[in-house]
Order: structure tokens, then C-alpha cells, then sequence
């Protein structure tokens, strides 16, 4: 499973794409996230405060609930700020 | 159609190329946005803005937008500019245009665009000012400012 | 700033001038009407499209709409173009400017300054078609759409 | 006083612009209509209608009850199409 950081997320987990092999209990994006937060403090600061924490599967908009498999690309990423 | 870049635009020019020999285009609408130097007196002025972004899901993101505003207005024309990397104060930043033979459609569909991309499509700005760094904040304003298009606008025009 | 003038202007270059040299100036709004030929199946095709006005009454209704405009809203700068004479389809008629530090003020006032200027601007147009020559009746759609600027639209920005 | 006139209402009473003395029971803009319909049957028929007759009083919207006077600009024409 591909998983990206932008902005902000970036700079805390440190790294902009890591290639990631989760156990199969992780199954929502939610899972992924209590998973990924083991990986260093940098992730759990990261992903210390969800309410400005923004994903997307296969490069779409999704809520925490949905679903990941391995093949996925989920990213995470703050509010977007463009225009 | 849609652009994202590193490089600079020409809005002039390319309101040109939308209207070139054609005579079925009544309205042209377009909108500009800029790198602005919110300086006030006293606070430490902007340097530059890095705008970072989501390759691949930007377009993705753009040109769902483009096509939700087709869905929704008889344009006849659309266009979607948008820059990443680091720019000045000053330096253009967006452009959205529309075309269409109504004029209430090209503006109206004008707006949505530009609403919709400032909450939907994956732009980050980092702000240098001469006190030092800073990921710039969404603001609540452009979530109101889409959600005004939820309601019952495209009925109108599809009636018409 | 106000133009009323027989010849065409540039639009790239005005918005151009607009923005040049500025870092204040978030969002530039534009609005570029053009001669549109209405021609459908088996109806005759527009030729050209004569502008009267009333000049004098003009500019004196153009400036009147323009501080309305600034009144209503905090736009920095703003620029009304209106041409006369003869024009072919495809031709510019009209462009309408708008700079703001705010995205929604800059939209909001050029769509309120065309809005105006459709229904107060004192011009009347002839159109020539292969079938003759006929002057071109007011819609009632544009009275309406000037209509809508008549709430508080105003109130919200002065609070701000 | 000054008259003008535009658009189809210029080409019914064949003038564009003309100065004309009313005499002084001629006090608002309805009454000077009723005076100018008498001209001829130009100006006859580019007042048949009023609804569809707009006038401005020294280059201001005015409404047929508003008063005018001798140094007055007086232009008559239809609803506007500009834009």
C-alpha cells in the first residue's frame, strides 16, 4: 500500500511516500491510521489531531470508514488552501 | 479544459484564444487570483508563497470540477490555470474561465468554479514572511462560500 | 474608471494594468460581452449589431453605477468599458473589471456592475441581418437579474 | 427646452434632437408628451405606447409625473439593451 503525506503531515511524519505492508486487521482508513501512528512519534504527532486531517483513496476524497486494501494509494493531507 | 503548472499565464491571451473566430460566444467570464501580501502595520511582510500539491489528484480533482460545472451551466467554453511552487507577492496564481452565451451562465459558473477548486482541489500554501514560516490555515469562509452551490441551481438553468 | 469609445480595447491588457505592480489586489473579476450571432436553423444570419447611446447620459450613468458598485462592496480598483458604433458578431462590446483583496467581493461586483449596466446604461442596439434591419427589444430576464441586487447584499459587506 | 430622441422613437418622429417652446401649462413630462404628439403623426406614433417610453430629465431617469422647465434636457427612448 502506497501512503502519502502533504503539507504540514509531510513535515511531521517526515516523509512525503512510504510503501507500507499493514497486517490484514487493518481494514477502514481508520485502522490505517492507528497503524501508521505506531511507527514514530512524527506519525502520531501527525495524526494527533484527526479534526484537520483530510484523506483521499486513489486519489478521491474519502472518510475515515472506508475501506483500504493493498493495492490502495491513501493520502493525508490538512485542508486544502489552492485558488 | 485544464492546466496545472509551474509556469506563469497570460489571462489576456488566453481570453483571446476562447473568443478567436467564433461568433456563438456572448460572455466571457473570468477570474484571477493572485499572490496578495496581506501585510498590515506592524506585521512582518510576505516574502513568498510556496503553493505544494498532489500530482495526479489535482487533475483528477480539476477536471471532476470542470465537468460538475458543464453538468450544471450551457458553457460553451471552460478553463482551469492553476500554478504550484513558489511565487511572490503579486504573481498570478489561478485563472478560470468561462464562455458561454448567456451571461448569467458564464459568471454564474465562473464563481462556482473558483469556490469549489478552493476547497477541492489539493493545493497547499506555505507562507515565508520575514518572521519565518508557515502552513496557511482553510478557511471556514471557503466551505460556506461552496456549500452555496448545493442547492437548487442547476434545476433553473436545466429548465431553460 | 469609465470608457465609452467607438474603438476596441484589449482585455489582457487591462487587467494587465490592473494588477501590475500591485501585492494588494487578491482577486481580479472580469466580464467580456461580446456580439453573439443568435443564428439558428433557417433564420437569418446577423450581419452586424449597431450601438446608440445617449452621450453624456452615459457616462454620467456608467460613474453612477461604478460608485454604487464601491459603495457595496471593497473593491480597490474597477474598470467599465462600453463601446458604440458597429459592430460584427464576435466583436467586444463591453468588459467590466473588478479588483478586490477578497475573491467574493471582486465576483459579486462585476456581476452587479454588468447587471446594472444591462438595465440603466442608456444604449440601444440595432441588429442587420440578411433578412433586414430590426432594434433589439429589452428582456425582461435582464431586469430581473439587475432586480436581485436590490436586497442586502450590501449590509453584509459593511459589516465586515 | 431641449428634446431628445433615440433609438425607434428617433427614427418615428424623425428627429434626434430638437428646441421646442412649450407653452406654460406644459408642467410635467406627461403633459410635454401630450404638447409633442401634436407636432405630426411622427411624433404621434413614437408616443402611441408609453410603456414602452422611457424619459430622462437632464440626463437622470424620470418618471412622467416629474416636473420640467424651460432649460431642461429632455431625451425620450425605449427600454435600454446595452451590455
Amino acid at each position: 500500500m502506497k501512503v502519502l503525506y502533504f503539507a504540514w503531515l509531510r513535515t511531521r511524519t517526515g516523509v512525503g511516500e512510504e510503501t507500507v505492508s499493514p497486517p490484514a486487521d487493518v481494514r477502514t482508513v481508520a485502522d490505517l491510521i492507528e497503524w501508521l501512528k505506531r511507527r514514530g512519534p512524527g506519525h502520531a504527532e501527525a495524526f494527533a489531531d484527526l479534526a484537520v486531517v483530510r484523506v483521499a483513496v486513489n486519489q478521491d476524497y474519502a472518510a475515515f470508514s472506508e475501506r483500504v486494501s493493498p493495492d490502495d494509494e491513501v493520502a493525508f493531507f490538512p485542508p486544502v488552501t489552492g485558488g | 479544459m485544464i492546466r496545472v503548472q509551474g509556469e506563469d499565464f497570460d489571462a489576456g491571451a488566453e481570453i483571446a484564444r476562447f473568443t478567436s473566430g467564433r461568433t456563438d460566444i456572448g460572455a466571457v467570464a473570468s477570474f484571477l487570483g493572485l499572490v496578495r501580501d496581506e501585510r498590515s502595520p506592524g506585521s512582518p511582510g510576505l516574502v513568498a508563497m510556496t503553493l505544494e500539491h498532489y500530482p495526479g489528484m489535482t487533475e483528477r480533482q480539476l477536471s471532476d470540477i470542470e465537468a460538475e460545472a458543464r453538468r450544471r451551466w450551457p458553457i460553451e467554453d471552460c478553463l482551469i490555470i492553476h500554478r504550484h511552487g513558489r511565487l511572490r507577492p503579486g504573481e498570478r496564481i489561478v485563472l478560470v474561465l468561462t464562455a458561454s452565451s448567456h451571461r448569467a451562465a458564464a459568471l454564474e459558473s465562473c464563481a462556482f468554479l473558483i469556490d469549489w477548486l478552493k476547497t477541492r482541489a489539493p493545493f497547499w500554501k506555505r507562507e515565508e514572511t520575514e518572521a519565518g514560516e508557515r502552513w496557511v490555515e482553510a478557511k471556514s469562509l471557503d466551505d460556506t462560500a461552496a456549500e452555496r452551490w448545493n442547492d437548487g441551481v442547476a434545476e433553473r438553468w436545466n429548465d431553460g
